[in-house]
């Protein structure tokens, strides 16, 4: 394995390699050859109409990409938003039943419940200290059976047409790109928001809990808060994307199945460490819009729909390998995890 | 910090039960939700110690039992395993269709089961260690392509198991199902080489702080990529097992969601997901723990909608309940218990003194 | 002593990432000869440890052992090979026993299986052996404390029956009475002839250890001499290659307003670990906590600072009652803490200078953040913190020195009333030493009230104004700041100046590694076991 | 570090030009992903495939309007031996393999319908139900506590996978009381009555010639799939295989969509992007709909599509007047079971293999079938078979 080179001889900036060594360039690379495949495949695709439904049906993935990223950062898991996703689906067709008086209401109300969930879900972890692992897949569990058993196992009801506008619905006559996607501009906003968010106070509480939560709650970090916050983002993004999926493809039972895989392994692509403390959200996005873009490719290569996942399983493990650096993450993790004085215990962190 | 001499854990009072702590918390929850369904199921006028239940129950606890043995090991190096379900199902069809009915074939399917699923795990190991990638995505990915080459080669049910391999699924000794003896024996085995090999307490080693035990002459790759190939021929078990009750081998079963109930049943059983702390001793609890209720479930007749809830909601509960347990391993030792025997000019608490109160979370939980 | 080395090391050279850390260094190492390694923070002594223990390979240059070439790709085979190195990371793993972490890596086997009982054997016998029978080889090294934790890595060392035993820093967590056991461990080291190269801060260890000292500066070896040689002034002249007219930098002129009024008060405080508690602390005032390790210096720093709080008595701070439940709290009310652990408590390791510099007042002060943190890079500067990649470079970048200064950067950004510094010069080089030092003497002029914890009775001696010296958690008395060590330790040992410790076990039974008595007794009232570990 | 980041570099290339060589190959055929129209004689029996297509037109015996007591070709064999003194008194129990889409939801609702309509009228007693949510060794498991248990006087059983049940089965027969298997067959015959509808070559078939007839020569078919690997559905495909194999059809391809609207949606979007899709091939109605509002979004007009007997689509079929046709998978065969049971609990005959109609919906059955299901929820299938059931319509409408 690798040596960890003495702190103080090291300097990153002479290092020819770290510029490549974060993730956001390779998965920038890497998305950059997916796109130039698909443009030999099918040139139109760089058109503005066929790009735009490719940014319709990224944008979900988008968002759960940026709530994850928010809950990866600072150290913890969300296996939850898949589930989550659906639930929101499912509560919100049963809920408006076709009546579009209904459709402000209801939104308001899933907002509200993806915040409870993301409370729910940081709570348990941060207070209770259960690994966030376990409790966002018992959430999953949860969700999953929950409102199967209240729509009596099949989703019932339908969405009304305004709740849909904001998946399938978009700006008319938009010079070039014809309709510009309402979910494309929401999944803009939100990634502009998580920028902001990142620079600001929170964002950079949240980063340094992510990398040492004793170190932040020794600076006067409120870790618990900050955790539980994380959970609550990734919450309302969840609950945001289910309105953009239901309204992209209206209500079916299986809808939001694995999203959190999905959304996790976009967020890694991205080169977000597992374990918080490193990365940008502009690299979860990223990986987000390339993970689409893989789906794109192989539809536009008519790859066999049996081999998909294979190809897709490679390519994941290759960008991540590729991304990941001699020394990186080593030592800090390292340290992190030294007994060091028994002062540090007390502070037992929730993680995984 | 306390003062040292303090320390040594078997004169220590308080450190005594927290060294076993854990694994004893583990079989003390299994003993109460054993007991408390029971009751509930008596209160429906059932028994759920019926021959009929009992064989259930166990036969439940060994499918996931062999996952979980493996999921363990892994996890005990630091790591994790999400393509156990795939495995598994690659091992199904590979047994049945080498055994393809034959049972002089029998030897040659097991062998070539569990020789891929070796490969498998090999593959995992190496590309954790090596290619430095994180265990979550690599174990993801290693599943995906699986299972894509499933989708492609074996769309459903194939082979065939002779009737000889199928006692492995349905045989009992008594009550005791064989393929349950044989999870025993392997957690026993587990449990010994732990314990008792090199190998075991190098996992131990890397799971607790990778530098050190490189630092210590310890082959890091080693632990981590022999647990890996070891968690895969479990799974690879566990497909024989699905195999042997089947009758054939299926490729589906990979939708099961074997992979995450196991990591449950690994929690539940008390051992540290960030590797170094833990042992199949609990895992087999927290086995037993979900065997139970699947069992109970069913008895009862829940609505399956209801069991997911009900899942959820204890696996989170127990683990919370562990979280306890171990904040107070990390006890301190106690100088002024109860403000102590204050010296005569030390003043008692003055009136309107700050009122002890519970600690933010977020750097009180010591206590 | 031989005149043949044992081991030599020649024109070792060494780069990372192009940048030269080692500068053809030669060395001679003598059996039974204690080699003392010094230089500042970055000047190479770790990383020429490292070659030597394998962990880094030199890229020119050669070692030969007893007169035969070898080179150590990994660390095994320098210890394989009898070169055992203690780093000054404590390299056990928590959860595993101490006879565990002696032995991890040459488990000991019969019949192929470990046979752990014969490591627990083998691990107590070496324990009595070197008189430490208070450490059981059973018992789980996260149990332990700190300076036990430094005994079992020694002993880890000699288990593998090293010719030459390599330690980096290893009294950097010890207290002075600690220190002590270290100090008889290395007598019995050399002894057997066993040769020991040895890396230090701390003069006085180096002036009553060492037989040979070897200078280096920025990856040049500056000289080699027997330590009779040379004094600690003319050593230090070396080292830093810029006179250091005195240690510790006069007092400053007060400016500060507050200065004398009582800005920190603390009547009774107690809690689980602390008792009894009263200290005052003015403005422009420095009050050093004495006390040994586990006395309960560092849990008076944290019951200040929220994180363990004090459940009896009553603190103020500028006269106002407070109750910090938390860091934050305590922050908000004016009281900072540099806490000892830099790199687990202090730092965010993989996160910018700034990002770290700002921290506190992104955590506390969110609304005003942006506007407060432009001040950071201006304090940076002013505490000379030196970054080659500039203030956006990751911390884990930066010398120990650096780091600390960083550390502080972000607790003066916060304008504290009170600050209170847990070891803030643990493990850092002497011109950082001296940075701390000078930025103390500020502060108080400014009128903040520093409260000094440190295990270094001459630096505590040398800052405080006045010593509040703490025994087994409860306030033994004040001192004048011109005390003795040696009337310091003997209150802190609960005993009167003239009385040996001897006298009374119960008060002595905590105390690490038995009555270590004060620095200059000899060596052969040693440790004595515990009434709990005597009790069957 | 350079050998691995040389091997994942010839990983990721090998992954791509993995990708692309199968997307230039397939590109020459041009015929979509390699969806060659043999299909895998692993799903494919002839024999099998030409009796079902046979028994759409075959006139079913038993009451006219009880289609779920109608029988093709029934050979009727004698359940004496099974005769229970007070069939009031028996227990029958049911071994789910799961409610874990709409289609099994509906059925089941009609199932418990029929068991309390049966236990009124002291025809059956108890009734146990365990759901094994799709995971074979649990039925597995299921079936086994049910044979040991020993309350059973009768078992019914909607197997997970065919070929995996039969051992399970084979104990339930052994246990010495009547075993009813129904939806999916397992590979032994020892259950009393095996009740399915025709199946899935003819569910294939029907949808398969309907777009065959209605479009022009050459015209380009998307075929949807839900997974691969469960038989009912394979068969669909292999039968829509070689329907399409001898018409003059272009298949573009076919992908799998595991019924999630959104990847329906998203599929169809893109291969619009590609060129023209004239007809949509789905071997299960989940999500036609979002698939054909990918026509509406790409602003494109509606192609000729099968779907089934789905409310969701049926609905859409007369709203925006689609040349469709909805081809069934009886969803009154939930009903059969328990009347078999109760049957062979009062030892009268039941046919050995009881081959229920199917018969697809078509423009001229549409209208009427919605009328019936005005009420029901947007998943709910067309031919439940529940109308004259006591809970009739709120069992079904608020589930």
């Amino acid at each position: 394995m690798s040596t960890t080179r003495p702190a103080a001889e090291r300097t990153p900036r002479r290092n020819p390699l770290s510029m490549l060594s974060g993730g956001t360039a390779t998965v920038a690379l890497l998305l950059a050859v997916v796109f130039a495949v698909i443009a030999t495949q099918n040139p139109s695709f760089f058109e503005g109409p066929p790009l735009m439904s490719f940014a319709r049906m990224a944008a979900p993935l988008v968002l759960l990409a940026i709530g994850q990223y928010f809950v990866i950062v600072s150290g913890e898991f969300d296996l939850s938003v898949g589930s989550l996703v659906g639930a929101q689906v499912v509560i919100a067709a049963r809920l408006i039943d076709g009546d579009p008086s209904r459709t402000l209401p209801v939104l308001a109300l899933m907002l509200v419940f993806g915040l409870v969930v993301g409370l729910v879900n940081g709570l348990v972890t941060t207070v209770l200290k259960v690994p966030s692992i376990i409790t966002t897949l018992g959430t999953m569990l949860i969700l999953f059976g929950a409102v199967r058993y209240w729509t009596g196992g099949a989703p019932t009801g339908e969405l009304s047409e305004a709740f849909r506008l904001a998946g399938r619905g978009g700006i008319e006559g938009v010079p070039f790109l014809g309709q510009l996607p309402y979910a494309l501009i929401i999944a803009a906003a939100a990634t502009a928001g998580a920028v902001w968010l990142m620079r600001s106070s929170y964002g950079r509480s949240l980063m340094a809990t992510g990398d040492n939560d004793v170190a932040a709650a020794f600076s006067g970090v409120r870790v618990w808060r900050v955790r539980t916050t994380a959970f609550v983002l990734s919450g309302l993004m969840a609950s945001v994307a289910a309105v953009l999926i239901g309204g992209f493809s209206g209500v079916t039972a299986q809808v939001g199945d694995g999203l959190e895989f999905t959304a996790i392994t976009a967020v890694v692509l991205g080169g977000v460490v597992l374990g918080g403390g490193r990365g940008t959200v502009v690299a979860a996005v990223l990986g987000a819009l390339t993970v689409e873009a893989l789906f794109t490719l192989f539809t536009q290569l008519y790859l066999p729909a049996t081999i998909q996942p294979t190809v897709q399983g490679l390519i994941i493990i290759a960008a991540v390998a590729y991304a990941s650096r001699r020394g990186d993450l080593r030592l800090p993790e390292r340290l992190r995890r030294r007994p060091g004085h028994p002062t540090e215990r007390p502070l037992g962190t929730s993680r995984r | 910090m306390t003062r040292s001499p303090v320390s040594p854990s078997l004169l220590d009072p308080r450190s005594l039960p927290t060294r076993i702590g854990t694994t004893a918390l583990v079989y003390a929850a299994l003993v109460v939700i054993l007991a408390v369904s029971a009751v509930l199921v008596s209160a429906q006028g059932a028994n759920l110690f019926t021959p009929a239940n009992t064989v259930d129950l166990l036969t439940r606890s060994s499918l996931l039992g062999f996952l979980a043995i493996g999921m363990t090991l892994v996890i005990l190096c630091r790591s994790l395993d999400l393509s156990v379900g795939y495995v598994a199902a690659l091992s199904t069809v590979v047994a049945a269709t080498v055994m393809a009915g034959d049972p002089g074939r029998i030897a040659l399917g097991v062998g070539a089961a569990l020789g891929v699923c070796a490969l498998i795990g090999l593959a995992n190991g190496l590309v954790v260690t090596k290619l430095r990638v994180n265990p979550f995505i690599a174990t993801l990915g290693m599943g995906l392509i699986i299972k894509g080459y499933l989708d492609t080669n074996f769309q459903g049910p194939a082979g065939d198991v002779p009737s000889a391999f199928q006692v492995f699924g349905y045989a009992r000794i008594g009550l005791l199902p064989v393929s349950t003896v044989v999870m025993l024996v392997l957690a026993a085995v587990a449990i010994w080489a732990l314990a008792r090999t090199r190998l075991g307490h190098h996992m131990y080693a890397v799971g607790g702080d990778a530098e050190v035990a490189r630092l210590s002459g310890v082959r890091v790759a080693t632990p981590v990529v022999t647990a890996h190939v070891l968690c895969s021929v479990l799974a690879g078990v566990a497909g024989l097992l699905l195999a042997a009750r089947f009758g054939t081998g299926n490729a589906l079963v990979y939708g099961n969601g074997y992979e995450l109930e196991a990591i449950a049943a690994v929690v539940l059983g008390g051992t540290y997901l960030l590797g170094g702390r833990g042992g199949v001793a609990g895992t087999i609890a927290g086995v037993l723990i979900l065997a139970t209720l699947d069992t109970v479930f069913n008895v009862l007749a829940v609505d399956p909608f209801v069991k997911d809830v009900l899942r959820g909601t204890i696996v989170i509960a127990a683990v919370a309940l562990y979280a306890r347990g171990q904040l107070s391993r990390a006890a301190v030792r106690v100088r002024f218990p109860s403000g102590g025997t204050p010296p005569p000019e030390d003043p008692p608490d003055p009136p309107g003194g700050p009122s002890p109160r519970d600690p933010e979370p977020a750097v009180g939980g010591a206590r | 002593m031989t005149d043949r080395p044992l081991l030599r090391m020649k024109g070792i050279t060494k780069s990372f990432l192009g940048v030269r850390v080692l500068h053809g260094v030669d060395l001679d190492l003598y059996p039974g000869e204690l080699h003392a390694l010094v230089g500042e923070n970055g000047a190479g002594k770790s990383t020429l440890m490292k070659v030597l223990a394998g962990v880094h390979r030199a890229d020119e240059g050669a070692v030969e052992l007893d007169g035969t070439p070898v080179s150590f790709d990994h660390p095994v085979r320098a210890q394989r090979a009898g070169v055992a190195t203690v780093f000054q990371e404590f390299n056990l793993l928590p959860e595993r026993t101490v006879a565990g972490n002696v032995h991890l890596g040459r488990e000991i086997r019969r019949r192929g299986w470990v046979d752990v009982r014969a490591m627990e054997r083998a691990t107590g016998d070496l324990l009595d052996d070197l008189g430490l029978e208070g450490i059981s080889p059973r018992a789980k090294v996260r149990s332990l404390s700190v300076a036990e934790q430094q005994v079992v890595e020694i002993v880890k060392a000699l288990s593998q029956d090293a010719r030459i035993i390599s330690m980096d820093e290893p009294t950097a967590s010890l207290a002075d009475h600690e220190v002590e056991v270290l100090y008889r461990l290395i007598a019995r080291l050399r002894e057997r002839d066993v040769a020991l190269l040895y890396v230090s801060h701390r003069l006085k260890e180096i002036f009553d250890l060492a037989t040979t000292i070897t200078v280096l500066k920025d990856g040049h070896r500056v000289d080699t001499v027997a330590a009779g040689d040379i004094g600690p002034a003319e050593l230090v002249r070396t080292m830093v290659g810029r006179p250091v007219s005195q240690v510790f930098p006069d007092r400053v002129e007060p400016r500060g307003e507050r200065v004398g009024e009582v800005r920190l008060d603390v009547r009774g405080g107690g809690n689980e670990q602390v008792d009894g508690v009263d200290l005052t602390v003015r403005g422009g005032e420095i009050v050093g906590l004495a006390g040994l390790q586990g006395s309960g210096r560092t849990e008076i720093a944290q019951a200040l600072f929220g994180m363990e709080r004090f459940t009896r008595g009553e603190v103020r701070v500028d006269g106002r009652r407070v109750d910090p439940r938390s860091p934050r709290q305590a922050v908000r009310s004016g009281v900072v803490l540099v806490s000892e652990d830099r790199k687990t408590q202090g730092l965010a390791l993989n996160q910018s200078i700034l990002a770290n510099g700002r921290l506190a007042l992104d955590a506390v002060w969110p609304l005003g953040a942006r506007r407060r943190s432009r001040r950071i890079p201006g304090i940076l500067e002013s505490l000379e913190l030196v970054a080659r990649g500039g203030h956006g470079q990751e911390v884990r970048f930066l010398s120990g020195g650096n780091q600390q200064k960083v550390v502080l950067a972000k607790w003066l950004a916060a304008d504290p009333g009170v600050m209170v510094l847990d070891e803030p010069t643990r493990g850092i080089d002497v011109g950082a030493k001296q940075a701390v030092y000078r930025l103390m003497r500020e502060l108080s002029a400014e009128g903040v009230a520093i409260v000094l914890i440190s295990s270094e009775l001459p630096e505590l001696i040398g800052m405080s104004d006045r010593l509040v010296v703490l025994d087994d958690g409860r306030v033994a008395g004040e001192l004048p700041a011109d005390s003795s060590e040696e009337a310091v330790m003997a209150m802190a040992t609960g005993a009167p100046p003239d009385e040996a410790p001897e006298q009374d076990p119960e008060r002595h039974d905590p105390r690490t590694l038995g009555g270590g008595p004060p620095v200059s007794d000899p060596p052969e009232n040693g440790p004595r076991s515990h009434p709990e570990e005597a009790a069957p | 570090m350079h050998v691995p980041r040389v091997l994942l570099a010839g990983a990721a290339g090998l992954a791509l030009v993995l990708s692309g060589c199968t997307g230039d190959a397939s590109d020459g055929a041009a015929d979509g992903n390699g969806a060659d129209l043999t299909p895998e004689e692993e799903w494919f029996d002839q024999e099998e495939f030409d009796r079902q297509l046979a028994q759409r037109d075959i006139e079913p015996e038993g009451p006219e309007d009880e289609p779920w007591m109608q029988a093709i070709e029934p050979e009727w064999i004698d359940t004496s031996e099974w005769e229970f003194d007070d069939p009031g008194e028996a227990t029958v129990c049911f071994s789910n393999a799961s409610v874990s889409n709409p289609w099994r939801v509906t059925g089941f609702i009609t199932m418990e319908q029929q068991v309390e309509a049966l236990q009124e009228a002291g025809e059956i007693g108890d009734f146990q139900v365990s759901d094994a949510s799709d995971d074979d060794n649990q039925q597995i498991s299921d079936i086994q506590a049910f044979v040991d248990s020993g309350d059973c006087d009768a078992i019914i059983i909607s197997p997970s996978t065919t070929a995996t049940m039969t051992p399970a089965v084979e104990t339930a027969c052994e246990s010495g009381v009547p075993v009813v298997v129904f939806d999916r067959g397992v590979n032994t015959d020892c259950a009393v009555t095996f009740i399915h509808p025709i199946g899935g070559y003819a569910y294939g078939a029907d949808a398969a010639e309907f777009l065959v007839d209605s479009l022009e020569p050459g015209s380009r078919v998307l075929a949807l799939r839900i997974l691969p690997g469960v038989d009912s559905l394979e068969h669909r495909w292999a039968a829509a295989q070689t329907v399409f194999d001898d018409s003059d059809l272009e298949i573009i391809g076919y992908e799998f969509t595991d019924g999630d609207g959104a990847q329906i949606k998203d599929l169809v979007s893109q291969h619009l992007q590609r060129g023209a899709v004239d007809g949509i091939w789905m071997d299960a109605g989940d999500g036609a709909v979002a698939g054909l509002e990918a026509f509406e979004d790409a602003g494109q007009e509606y192609p000729v599509v099968s779907g089934e007997d789905e409310l969701s689509f049926m609905r859409k079929w007369q709203e925006e007047e689609l040349e469709a046709i909805a081809p069934v998978y009886s969803n009154f065969q939930w009903r059969t079971p328990v009347l078999a049971a109760s049957m062979i609990l009062q030892g009268e005959e039941v046919p050995e293999e009881w081959v229920l109609p199917q018969e697809a919906v078509t423009e001229e059955t549409r209208d009427e079938l919605l009328e019936v299901n005005s009420g029901m929820p947007s998943l709910h299938y067309a031919r439940f078979g529940g109308e004259d059931l006591p809970g009739f319509p709120e069992a079904w409408e608020d589930r």
